[in-house]
């Protein structure tokens, strides 16, 4: 029972090592789905206990640091994300990957989100973070150098304002656990509602949440902390992407969250309100807000499969900040509910997109078309995904979004309103530009003898389309567990049903309604003429006849004319200015290293005095 | 340039400003009475002069061939005919609306004036082997045309079904109004054919 | 239970009836009232059943994949969807789940449908057509969500049902500033939903050629011209009922009577609302996109944003 | 399925009140293409409107002389059009030639490689003749006369024929593949 | 009310003639008419010529014009040339041989770029090849059928080529064969 | 782009079929069987919604006229010749004859020169209310096409009346006309025609000319510039869009013009819209036009030259001879080029339309980088007429 989470955690890391050791063929994929499958089924069992107890601990003491280890409602979902698509994608991965070196990082980072997502103090939600850093950066290392760089620059970035943030939050707290910060932090806030002294003064609450919201922005991919995201996302094991982009990005919205539990009180007394909504979950709301406009507009630019998807995430990831920013226990609750559906849907595009490079060994649009008759069973899938995120009723990307919609626009914030109605739109739009270069229109030639996806990236895919169908037409059976969370009835309704009182939303009704829609569209349908099947060279082209040899896909720069709308803003872009700041940086140090590492230990010496100094008047 | 000695109009006359308002003023038009000629329960105006079928008094032609050789489509042809038995004198124009241009120059170097035209210009007909016969006729008398159109007065052609036989060479023509019309072809061109020999052999020249 | 049931089937089938008839009407209005603009006669006015009839009864059609006709099938079946939550006096069937955002989404995904079937064409035309439709769509939508947002957040309420509630006792949505300017934001973003000119890029028969349509042709032009149809009907209807006061009558002692009455009311309401797109459509050229995306997102928004923030204050 | 020859006469009935005419001026009658759409003389009246797409098309004018270049597009063209599907025929040139029968590059008997269902007379036709043409086709989808399209399916062969006798075999290829060079490789400078 | 300004004219039109050959000696030219003005230059010649034109205002190139004369066994051609600044045409003509291999002429499109598209049309019905002009092998009007035969010389029977290419000429009277006019 | 093709020749070189050829761009054929053309094609070579590069592709109305006259005797040829542009038939018509006229050393009578230039601007008056259809067809404001369309019915009417045709007048003949004006009221009736149209000219401005979106539609699209128009032979209002004021009826006047009072527009723009605003103005000074020349009124006398010789049409011959002769068209410099040998036919006569000028070269210019939304503007704003491209 105790080492219930242990396993949880460290299952996927061993079973890792095993497979880079072993390192045969057959044997290691086995063993690492193995080490997928063995938390996922914990959780599932772990379900059962935390019906009849409010959260399983667990702690262990290594040479004098007590790691604590904390399995509740809030964990359990997240632990149950990475569970499934983890599972998910390490079953693609069983046929994508070349070697045993990507399983240990794969799996090394697994045992670091769960980690980071059942730890209990501070001390170990930042080794585990680091983990999964290390074990993604690897990942994305084999593949590119540049983009593992720019994701570890921006990582280590992030690792080291999280570490600063601790080490201030300890200096001035003086405990690790989430417990006791928590408590402190409360009281501290009380005491500032009395107006006695507080603990924190508004200058280090300030620069603890910055530094937070640095940390767990570059995970989650904040704009505009997002520059790495792409790159990574898109050069590595498209199979290892759905866990990259459905748990890892995820790592960053619990960071958040935890924000929220640990200093959500301290930071809503020092900074006040908006309307419904704390000041400084505005900040992450409106962040969010421009992460969705920014990704999805980018995303509909790319000219690369991976890269759409990339920045596609950046976008969606945008949806959980804004419902993480608002604030209220609805909007928390929609946010969680879209990192589940994000998890879903992105997982099984990430899926498809490994399908297509793994067949095809293209990732540019302009190198396909026309895949749909030749992958159907990956088009299917895609089908489902395409309607998944683009929220199309009655699928879960629609659910959740829905939820969301109605719970920011509650809180009375209209332009955050407006903001996550373009980004709807403009997952449209890119998901359609995906759908035709890819699976529709003129097959290239080379691309005539494609195969459909091998079976384990099939039986994954088929995983998660099949919880995007359920969890949309039974959005009741999500809705239940966040309800769990607050321990209150914030969204009612049946299994079918989401009813938050304003507004209502049925599953099950949307998809009788739209299947008899259908089968009436259906019988008009059979009711005609017989059809015939016309290859693409038979169409309308101005009467002109056509060969296979002219181009008649719309393969490059289809959203051209919003390329050129947008011209202006397109000019500005974060990447450029971070590797201007990185030259700058580059250049300084370089001036730097010439006057101070001069080589005299002398001087060496005086630094370190300086610096001890330094912390010594700060009272650490 | 060289110096320019015609008017130029100047600039303002001609630049227009924009304007998001005056397209509204489009919408006048909206309870006012269309301009539509309702066509199947109206009647156009049709010019006195308008230049369409053929008509001939095959008394005046002569049969000098003008209307043929000034043609730009080839569409004449003369024709020696046989109405009841009895041979005409001349070759008349045999006039082919699968070729005709209605230029109407033939009815402009018609020396006798026998060769006229008449404002309707109506013929339409499906697309078989028997009914574009109507398309390739010697005209009728412009009397009778004239009489045909003035009763009916829709501008068609006065011909409903012309009966064509490649054997004997014999035409009928089924008239509007019923009556029926019958001559036959003997042969082409300005001589006269030889005499008959089933008259499919007339080669002219 | 089954009694129930098969009274709301009847229902359903008889809405469904209603607006499809309407939703032609609408179509043969749109096209009479133009050719007057125009000085002309115009068809008759069930002109667009009649084309509706013969292509579905074209004797050869084509497909280009299983897409290509599920896609013209989806789009019918989400129009059907779509009417079916949108408050129709007091005879709606779905009315208590009308949700602002699910009926908005739901108005929108018919495109979606017909995209997908335009787009496994493979013909170029239609790709450059999919690509102006789309990004009408992405251009649409920021005025289009501050109207919605504005309304939310004026009545607290996301149901359509009670937003037509409170309009009978508190006057119309438009009689109040915020929902005025939202209003007419919303107006324009409908002639884009109508395809009406300045923004009928989409389809642009002089420029390319009906664009997703052209290679639609036989049946499944024919569910698309039904589709159209109801769409019609939907999308006046959506309008009427969240700006216009929408029709709840209770009047008279039959419910029949109320019935009728509300559905005649709401019709001349709908009426209203298109004759003002075809007056635009019939006085203004075509807009490029990237001019029509520019438009957009400059005076409807500002519009729009405008009604929501009052509306928010 | 369901006997639909019930219904059929309402087929008709909506087929000859709905006739979509396929946009495609291929000669000089194009000219009277536009009065006959707009407000003067209207053809809307009639359900008729010209549709850029042939897919959706029914009516197909040929408004006058037909070049060899223009019959590939048009036998493309046509083939597109769904079933059942009308030509009709303006003026003399289809027909028989008309002013250009001695032209090198005029088709003479459109009907040798097309089926034609109703011609009209006149060079070209006015547009009072090519309503009567109209009406002359709608009398006949009401008769079920109007069955060119049974002939081109019938007679297929003899079509393809003609046709590759006039353009050489092989032609739809050959004539997509002239403009690859030109589109493919750049100039010399 | 042309003769009555004719002399005054007139002597405009010869003082460009006559300003015109000062500089081009090789050149024949003589005034029309009013505005319209002749040149005869010889074929090889023809660029400096139309170089000449071109630096004395004559802006616009109208046509070129093919004209086949078998009995002389020469192609002219004639190169309308219209003066915007002058008022005046210029038709320089030049003849060339009409044999296929030898009826080459050097491309005047860097001088005039629209004759580009006149050399081409020139090409597809007389035969006539520009040389330096690498659109002359781009389809242009015709059909690549006809692609072998120039229908605009005078030589091209066209009645027997159109009886070979569709068959039957006539559709009521299959033996009328008495085709002239 | 090299790198390009020269990837596609290796791949072939080893016998790989990688098929469409470039991916980069796609292509589209931009008619025949298109709204926006009148059986031309465009080639296009597009990148997203931008023309890459455009190849015209002409010939589809291609009947070989020039072949064709040479078989016909003189006058007939003008029932052929006029088909070269259709919309304004009586262009060719007139400059054939003119140039028939001038070989011959005819005068021609007054009365014949009265009638042959209310024709023509007639004509011009008809083509242009045909343009405004067709430009305002292809933005997309129907009502205005529709207006157009109608309103030139009115002067068809005339047209009717006068020549006894619609379309194809086959009126003006070398020495004359064919017909004298049937009687007054037909004067009447073209005063009052005149005065309609004028009276509806600020309807078109209401939704075409002065529509803000027409602006935004066409500034700036297809610029040309002066001596890019010149060196490629345009002429016409496309022409003095650019700045040159070069107007036939001007420069080479020829029937009743040095008479007549009229302005000439000019611009210096050279876009579509310049274009289009040269156009309209145009209109509006032929409307003037005709106004001047019903309060001339026709000159009595004959409306044929008086020869013996026009008594035996099919034998009658021309001296032997060439002449040059061209008009102001609405689409520009209309020209014809006959050379007669003696005979009772010509012996070549070549027609000069104005658009195998602006509607070759110069299109494949201005469509590069432009949207696939401005080609049809462009295109009717250059007003090209593809029949008298092919001939």
């Amino acid at each position: 029972m105790i080492n219930e989470l242990m396993i949880i955690i460290f299952t996927p890391l061993i079973t890792g090592v095993i497979a880079w050791l072993l390192d045969i063929k057959g044997l290691r994929e086995g063993i690492s789905i193995l080490g997928a499958a063995v938390p996922l089924a914990y959780l599932i069992q772990a379900h059962q206990t935390l019906t009849s107890q409010p959260s399983i601990q667990y702690s262990i003491v290594i040479s004098g640091f007590k790691f604590e280890f904390l399995l509740y409602h809030l964990s359990w979902i997240f632990a149950m994300i990475a569970g499934v698509v983890g599972f998910a994608a390490v079953l693609g991965m069983a046929s994508t990957t070349k070697d045993s070196y990507e399983w240990l990082f794969a799996l090394m980072s697994l045992t670091g989100v769960y980690g980071i997502f059942l730890a209990d103090d501070l001390i170990s939600f930042f080794i585990f973070w680091e983990i999964m850093t290390f074990g993604s950066f690897m990942m994305v290392l084999k593949y590119n150098r540049k983009a593992s760089l720019k994701y570890f620059l921006l990582s280590v970035l992030g690792a080291y304002s999280m570490l600063l943030a601790i080490g201030i939050l300890y200096a001035k707290v003086g405990a690790l656990d989430f417990t006791t910060i928590q408590q402190t932090l409360y009281q501290d806030a009380m005491r500032g509602v009395l107006g006695t002294n507080t603990l924190l003064s508004r200058n280090d609450m300030l620069l603890i949440f910055g530094l937070f919201l640095i940390a767990f922005g570059v995970k989650a991919g904040m704009f505009p902390l997002h520059v790495w995201a792409p790159d990574a996302y898109s050069e590595t094991n498209q199979s290892y992407t759905a866990m990259f982009s459905g748990v890892l990005s995820k790592a960053g919205v619990y960071g958040m969250l935890v924000i929220y539990i640990l200093l959500g009180t301290r930071l809503m007394y020092q900074f006040g309100r908006i309307g419904a909504a704390p000041k400084f979950g505005y900040v992450i709301a409106f962040l969010g807000g421009i992460t969705i406009i920014v990704g999805g507009l980018l995303a509909a630019l790319q000219e690369d499969i991976r890269k759409l998807f990339a920045y596609s995430s950046i976008s969606q990831v945008g949806y959980i900040l804004v419902g993480i920013g608002v604030g209220s226990a609805l909007s928390i609750e929609a946010a969680i509910y879209h990192a589940i559906s994000h998890a879903l849907f992105k997982g099984l595009f990430f899926l498809i997109v490994a399908t297509i490079v793994l067949r095809t060994g293209k990732t540019e649009f302009k190198d396909m078309g026309g895949l749909a008759e030749k992958m159907p069973i990956t088009f299917a899938m895609t089908f489902v995904a395409i309607l998944s995120l683009a929220g199309i009723p009655p699928l879960v990307g629609f659910a959740s979004k829905w939820l969301l919609f109605e719970a920011v626009i509650h809180e009375n914030m209209p332009i955050l309103g407006g903001m996550i109605f373009f980004g709807s739109a403009i997952g449209f739009v890119y998901l359609i530009r995906f759908t035709y270069a890819v699976w529709f229109g003129q097959r290239p030639t080379d691309l005539d003898d494609t195969k459909d996806t091998p079976i384990p990236l099939a039986i994954a895919m088929g995983i998660l389309a099949l919880l995007n169908v359920v969890f949309g037409i039974a959005p009741g059976l999500v809705a239940t567990e966040l309800n769990k969370i607050f321990g209150k009835e914030i969204i009612k309704g049946t299994i079918w049903e989401l009813n938050i009182g304003f507004g209502r939303y049925n599953g099950l009704l949307i998809t009788i309604w739209l299947v008899t829609g259908i089968v009436i569209a259906g019988i008009i349908y059979f009711l005609g003429a017989k059809v015939r099947r016309v290859p693409v060279t038979d169409t309308y082209q101005g009467g002109n006849p056509v060969t296979m040899e002219y181009n008649l896909t719309i393969r490059r720069n289809f959203f051209l004319p919003l390329k050129e709308t947008l011209a202006f803003w397109l000019r500005i872009s974060f990447d450029r200015l971070y590797q201007d700041i990185g030259r700058w940086v580059e250049d300084l140090a370089e001036t730097l290293r010439n006057y101070i590492y001069n080589g005299n230990v002398q001087a060496y010496a005086w630094y370190l005095a300086i610096i001890l100094l330094i912390l010594a008047l700060w009272g650490v | 340039m060289e110096e320019i000695e015609f008017k130029i109009a100047p600039e303002s006359k001609i630049k227009k400003k924009p304007s998001y308002i005056k397209p509204w003023l489009g919408l006048k038009y909206l309870f006012k009475k269309p301009v539509t000629i309702k066509i199947p329960h109206e009647k156009t105006q049709i010019a006195k002069k308008y230049r369409g079928f053929h008509t001939l008094d095959w008394k005046k032609c002569v049969g000098c061939n003008f209307c043929g050789q000034i043609c730009p489509a080839r569409a004449i042809e003369m024709t020696w005919l046989e109405v009841d038995g009895k041979m005409e004198k001349r070759p008349h124009p045999k006039i082919d609306y699968g070729r005709c241009t209605f230029c109407q120059f033939c009815v402009d170097v018609c020396p006798t004036g026998a060769l006229r035209f008449i404002e309707s210009f109506i013929l339409t007909s499906e697309w078989e082997e028997d009914t574009i016969q109507l398309f390739d006729w010697v005209p009728i008398h412009p009397e009778k045309f004239r009489k045909l159109q003035e009763s009916y007065n829709d501008w068609r052609f006065p011909v409903e079904k012309i009966e064509f036989n490649k054997e004997t060479k014999e035409v009928v023509y089924h008239l509007r109004d019923g009556e029926v019309f019958k001559f036959k072809i003997l042969g082409y061109g300005i001589r006269p054919p030889k005499k008959q020999k089933g008259g499919t052999d007339s080669k002219p020249d | 239970m089954i009694t129930s049931m098969i009274g709301i089937a009847l229902k359903a089938f008889l809405i469904l009836l209603y607006a499809t008839f309407v939703g032609f009407m609408f179509m043969g209005i749109i096209r009479i009232v133009t050719a007057r603009i125009h000085r002309r006669v115009g068809p008759p006015i069930y002109q667009p059943i009649l084309d509706t009839i013969k292509l579905l009864s074209k004797k050869s059609n084509i497909t280009h994949g299983l897409i290509y006709d599920f896609g013209v099938l989806y789009a019918l079946g989400a129009t059907i969807l779509a009417l079916m939550f949108i408050p129709l006096g007091s005879i709606s069937i779905l009315r208590a789940y009308g949700d602002l955002i699910l009926i908005t989404f739901l108005l929108e995904i018919p495109m979606l449908g017909i995209m997908f079937a335009a787009m496994s064409s493979g013909n170029p035309w239609a790709g450059l057509g999919s690509q102006r439709a789309l990004l009408t769509l992405l251009a649409v939508q920021v005025p289009l969500g501050f109207a919605i947002v504005a309304l939310a957040e004026f009545y607290d309420t996301f149901s359509t049902y009670q937003i037509v509630m409170a309009q009978q006792t508190a006057g119309w949505s438009i009689t109040y500033l915020p929902l005025l300017l939202a209003a007419v934001a919303y107006d324009i973003v409908l002639q884009a939903m109508f395809g009406k000119e300045p923004f009928d890029i989409m389809i642009a028969p002089g420029e390319i050629s009906l664009g997703p349509m052209v290679e639609f042709g036989g049946k499944h032009m024919g569910i698309l011209q039904i589709q159209h149809a109801i769409a019609l009907f939907a999308e006046t209807l959506f309008f009427s009922n969240i700006f216009l006061g929408g029709a709840v009558v209770t009047a008279f002692a039959s419910s029949i009577l109320n019935t009728l009455a509300s559905l005649g009311i709401l019709l001349i309401k709908q009426l209203a609302v298109l004759l003002i797109a075809i007056f635009i459509g019939a006085i203004f050229p075509r807009f490029t996109i990237d001019q029509a995306a520019r438009f957009y997102w400059k005076w409807p928004t500002i519009i729009a944003a405008a009604g929501a923030i009052l509306a928010a204050l | 399925m369901v006997d639909w020859r019930l219904f059929e006469p309402l087929f008709e009935f909506a087929r000859k009140r709905s006739l979509w005419i396929v946009s495609f001026c291929t000669g000089c009658g194009g000219i009277e293409m536009p009065p006959l759409m707009t407000s003067r003389y209207d053809l809307e009246r009639f359900g008729m409107m010209a549709n850029p797409a042939p897919r959706m098309a029914d009516l197909f004018l040929i408004t006058g002389y037909v070049t060899p270049k223009t019959l590939k597009r048009i036998i493309i063209t046509y083939e597109l059009q769904p079933d059942p599907k009308y030509v009709m025929a303006h003026g003399s040139c289809p027909l028989n030639g008309g002013v250009y029968w001695d032209s090198y590059n005029a088709i003479k008997h459109l009907d040798k490689y097309i089926p034609v269902d109703v011609v009209i007379a006149g060079c070209m036709p006015r547009p009072e003749a090519v309503m009567d043409g109209i009406n002359k086709i709608m009398e006949m989808i009401e008769n079920g006369t109007a069955d060119s399209w049974k002939r081109y399916k019938e007679n297929y062969e003899w079509y393809k024929k003609n046709q590759d006798e006039l353009f050489g075999e092989g032609w739809r290829e050959r004539e997509a593949r002239r403009w690859i060079p030109w589109l493919m490789d750049k100039k010399e400078e | 009310m042309a003769n009555g300004q004719e002399g005054g004219m007139s002597m405009r039109e010869q003082a460009i003639v006559d300003k015109i050959l000062e500089k081009a000696p090789y050149a024949e030219g003589k005034v029309r008419r009013e505005r319209r003005i002749e040149f005869t230059v010889p074929a090889e010649r023809i660029r400096d010529f139309l170089t000449l034109l071109k630096k004395n205002n004559f802006e616009l190139m109208l046509q070129i014009t093919p004209v086949d004369w078998p009995n002389d066994g020469e192609i002219e051609l004639i190169y309308q040339i219209w003066s915007v600044t002058h008022r005046t045409h210029v038709m320089v003509r030049t003849r060339i041989p009409r044999e296929l291999e030898k009826a080459r002429m050097p491309t005047v499109k860097d001088i005039y770029p629209v004759a580009e598209t006149y050399e081409r049309d020139a090409h597809d019905f007389f035969g006539v090849y520009f040389e330096g002009n690498w659109k002359m092998e781009m389809p242009w009007i015709l059909d690549d059928t006809e692609q072998d035969i120039y229908p605009l010389r005078k030589d091209f029977d066209m009645l027997q080529y159109v009886k070979k290419k569709y068959k039957i000429l006539d559709r009521f009277d299959e033996n009328k064969d008495n085709y002239v006019i | 782009m090299v790198a390009q093709s020269e990837l596609i020749k290796e791949a072939r070189e080893n016998g790989m079929d990688l098929l469409p050829l470039d991916k980069d761009t796609y292509e589209l054929f931009f008619g025949p069987q298109h709204m926006a053309t009148e059986n031309f094609s465009i080639i296009l070579k597009m990148d997203g919604h931008r023309v890459v590069e455009a190849i015209a592709n002409p010939g589809f109305l291609h009947r070989g006229f020039e072949k064709l006259a040479e078989f016909r005797p003189w006058h007939t040829n003008v029932a052929l010749l006029l088909r070269v542009c259709v919309p304004e038939s009586d262009v060719p018509e007139t400059i054939y004859s003119m140039a028939v006229d001038e070989i011959i050393g005819w005068e021609v009578p007054e009365r014949a020169q009265w009638i042959r230039t209310t024709v023509l601007e007639m004509a011009r008056v008809s083509s242009y209310l045909f343009w405004i259809m067709g430009l305002s067809f292809k933005l997309g404001v129907y009502t205005a096409g529709q207006w157009a369309a109608a309103y030139r019915e009115r002067l068809m009417a005339l047209f009717e009346q006068l020549t006894g045709a619609r379309v194809y007048h086959i009126y003006t003949i070398p020495g004359g006309v064919r017909r004298d004006i049937p009687s007054d009221r037909w004067l009447h009736q073209l005063k009052d025609t005149v005065e309609y149209i004028k009276s509806k000219l600020p309807d078109f401005d209401h939704l075409v000319f002065e529509n803000y979106i027409t602006f935004k539609r066409m500034e700036g699209i297809g610029v040309m510039n002066k001596k890019f128009a010149l060196s490629e032979g345009v002429t016409g209002p496309n022409l003095r869009a650019t700045g040159v004021p070069y107007d036939v009826r001007r420069a080479d006047p020829y029937l009743l013009y040095p008479e007549l009072d009229f302005e000439v527009p000019v611009l210096n723009e050279g876009d579509a819209l310049a274009r289009a605003l040269i156009r309209r103005f145009e209109l509006e000074q032929d409307l003037y036009i005709l106004e001047q020349l019903l309060d001339m009124g026709p000159p009595s006398g004959p409306y044929q030259v008086s020869d013996p010789r026009l008594k035996n049409l099919p034998r009658f011959k021309v001296p032997a001879g060439d002449a040059f002769s061209h008009v102001e068209s609405t689409k520009g410099d209309f020209g014809a080029y006959v050379v007669s040998d003696g005979k009772n036919k010509p012996y070549r006569v070549q027609i000069r339309g104005p658009s195998i000028a602006h509607g070759i070269r110069v299109l494949e210019h201005l469509l590069v980088g432009s949207r696939i939304a401005d080609v049809p503007v462009i295109l009717m704003s250059l007003d090209n007429c593809p029949p008298d491209i092919d001939r």
